[in-house]
């Protein structure tokens, strides 16, 4: 149905329920949401199951959430960095649960939601720790894992401009998981630096047509860098 | 990368310097390659390969084209390699989403990708995510999937490590990444080839074969 | 699409003309709805959304915003909807390719498609892309991804064949599109709701009911 | 490896071999890519597979190439149309094979070879004839059809402008199969309307990356309408 355009981040991440499970973009700092995440921390959900790249950098964004004790559980390929400190200590305090998902195997698990399809056999990750206890099929002389949608009740993605219906335009590698988390949620909320009026966009250009997008925000550019992060 | 006949043995070099190894790999890089540098160590490949080779470096997070690393007003959050290091663009890049950029590593559209190591086995197995160590923080971003996908899968390492134990083993005592996919292994003291036949020794620096098949504890192939 | 209580009898008035028919199916498409057209009679409903309603259409060839059928300097190529008939574009339109087209339709994202149909069976399955003629070439197009993925899945047809055979049949007798997939049927002599536990009549034109019932051989719910 | 820039159609065609298996880009006319099926009617292999949308329109392009006789097996998902007769009196004198799949399948086969995926399980086409004699499971209490990869010796596409690093955009509706396809094939040859230098292309905008693309070659312009097709 067609995308509304909210006029502050907290109405944009309204109804939210405990329990859920949040898809939250970025790639490091490039492309997190950093006001929607800020704005679901007033709005309080808890018992959340995040699915992110990382596990949080430094103190902001999903670091933010993780420290305001609203997160059950990470799904996410690296949540080991320089600055995921925060992550690390409610991990080794046993405070919060993991699951460690190869990086392509995560973006292609929430595709495969977005995308309507049961299950894939992917390669990777055949014959090591990350798929014990996966079914595997032996495909082309090559051993396979069946791997499972990932699918989110809310994405929270950050995107460079939109349009009045929805439509969706990223910046550089900012662009990230935000284009196959907004194909995976039921409810899907971007923030982005301009909203402009429908025709306004390239449609040749369009990454996330605003069929997947639920709300649109627009919050102030925040562009922050990862000090020292490899 | 085609496959030298015999070894090449330098026993009169001093093993090589990290950078050494890095313009030695660079070298075996064939021009107008698609080429994914691991975090770490291979990033340094990059200053190694030659302007006029057509080398398109790709970046996990969602390019084609990426350029040198970015300094003072050149930084731009907004593009950074897999290591988050803020990064510039070539003429000719491309940007995409994750998804499409796994797809491209999966589906074996790379020709080379260069991985450090924790351990490469004589049949090429290859560990590089975790230690093993029930202390450890597990992560493995991209490394699996660059070690499935990708035609040509290089790795740069130390032979040994500070204890002195080989990185070349056996089997894999740490977890692993892939099973069976290193094509070639490039380290300080020389340069291998595991199979399911075992290892072959391509170069040899600061030492011979023999010695190093010693040292590792392996009959080498030449 | 809700399911309105019992069922609204217009004996009085004619059987609907496709005309008729495409509007009626146009007043229960939700304003602000993705929806697909299936080639055909469907085409029609287009003309009769309301302009203000807001509502997007999607061709399976790779667009959303898709605009009325294109005429003289209008024509173009490179832009036609699924019947290949050029078309024109509207503002906020997006490209993509067929494999993102189909995941968009097979992920569940339309909220509504119309098809024609062969035969629609009591229980909603539907038979649209072969007659079983051994003769005839066999086609599906995109019929079968529209049928399984688009929320709500609307069939526009005549009820009745020319030769007088019911099209609402207790099991379809033509090679199905998709199973338990209709949510709706929308016909010149009714509106119909199959299901699990039968079919349930909305809506009668120049006919009853009862008499529906009877020329169909099955008990209508109400 | 780096994209060559062919001078001619027949220097891009060069090398395919009978019995190939050809990705043939377009949906009905639009994106078909007509010169380089001219000039692979020149260069004479036989014994096809073709894969593409539709089996053929009038008498150009990959309905010229049926009436030369060089195709085995068609694999499309819709090849009755107004004006398919030289498929439709082929297959009627049994001359030619056919194998029938839903248009979203046959781009997902495709995607999946591109893509490293072994297999798939998809909801589409479950119950009905087109998934006779193909594994089956049901996932979350829905019947899915396994599906497997379609991999193209060569796949042939038209697209309207590329760089000199083999970069390609598109042009609305006739982007269609092209940048999958380009995905799915050992050697992909594109002809496109115009070929600019590296750099010219919005990196933002490109749809399919050079790295897919094999070999271009710049063609005039030729846009032609079906009459009369549905």
């Amino acid at each position: 149905m067609r995308t509304t355009i909210a006029d502050t981040v907290d109405a944009a991440v309204a109804g939210i329920e405990d329990g859920a499970t949040v898809l939250v973009g970025g790639f490091g700092l490039a492309g997190m949401p950093f006001d929607l995440i800020d704005a679901l921390i007033r709005q309080g959900a808890g018992d959340l199951t995040v699915v992110s790249n990382n596990a949080g950098n430094g103190d902001v964004g999903l670091a933010a959430l993780l420290r305001a004790g609203r997160v059950r559980k990470v799904v996410c390929s690296f949540p080991r960095q320089s600055d995921s400190y925060v992550f690390d200590e409610l991990y080794r305090a046993g405070r919060i649960e993991l699951e460690v998902v190869p990086q392509g195997t995560l973006a292609e698990r929430m595709r495969a939601a977005g995308a309507g399809i049961g299950a894939f056999y992917s390669p990777v990750g055949a014959g090591t720790p990350l798929a014990d206890g996966k079914e595997t099929r032996e495909i082309d002389g090559r051993v396979h894992v069946l791997e499972h949608p990932i699918k989110g009740d809310v994405a929270l993605i950050s995107a460079h401009r939109a349009d009045t219906m929805g439509n969706v335009v990223y910046r550089r590698t900012a662009r990230n998981f935000g284009p196959v988390m907004a194909t995976a949620a039921t409810t899907v909320v971007a923030q982005v630096g301009e909203i402009v009026p429908a025709g306004q966009l390239d449609p040749e250009s369009v990454v996330t047509p605003g069929i997947y997008v639920d709300r649109v925000v627009r919050t102030e550019v925040r562009r922050l860098t990862v000090q020292g992060a490899r | 990368m085609t496959t030298a006949a015999g070894c090449r043995e330098h026993p009169d070099l001093a093993p090589l310097t990290t950078e050494e190894l890095a313009a030695r790999i660079a070298r075996d890089i064939p021009p107008g390659s698609y080429v994914n540098l691991g975090i770490g160590q291979p990033t340094r490949i990059a200053e190694h390969l030659a302007p006029d080779a057509g080398i398109v470096l790709h970046t996990e997070n969602g390019m084609l084209g990426m350029g040198p690393a970015a300094t003072g007003d050149a930084i731009d959050p907004d593009l950074t390699n897999a290591g988050k290091v803020p990064v510039t663009e070539l003429p000719g890049a491309a940007y995409f989403h994750h998804a499409d950029s796994f797809a491209m590593m999966r589906g074996g559209h790379l020709d080379v990708c260069v991985l450090g190591a924790f351990q490469v086995s004589h049949h090429g197995d290859l560990a590089n995510w975790h230690t093993g160590d029930p202390d450890a923080i597990p992560a493995v971003g991209g490394a699996m999937d660059l070690a499935v996908g990708a035609r040509e899968v290089l790795v740069m390492m130390k032979l040994f490590t500070r204890d002195g134990a080989a990185k070349l083993v056996p089997a894999c005592t740490y977890p692993l990444t892939g099973a069976g996919c290193v094509s070639r292994v490039y380290t300080d003291h020389g340069v291998f080839e595991p199979g399911p036949d075992g290892v072959r020794v391509l170069e040899t620096y600061g030492t011979t074969a023999d010695t190093l098949g010693e040292r590792l504890g392996v009959g080498l192939i030449r």
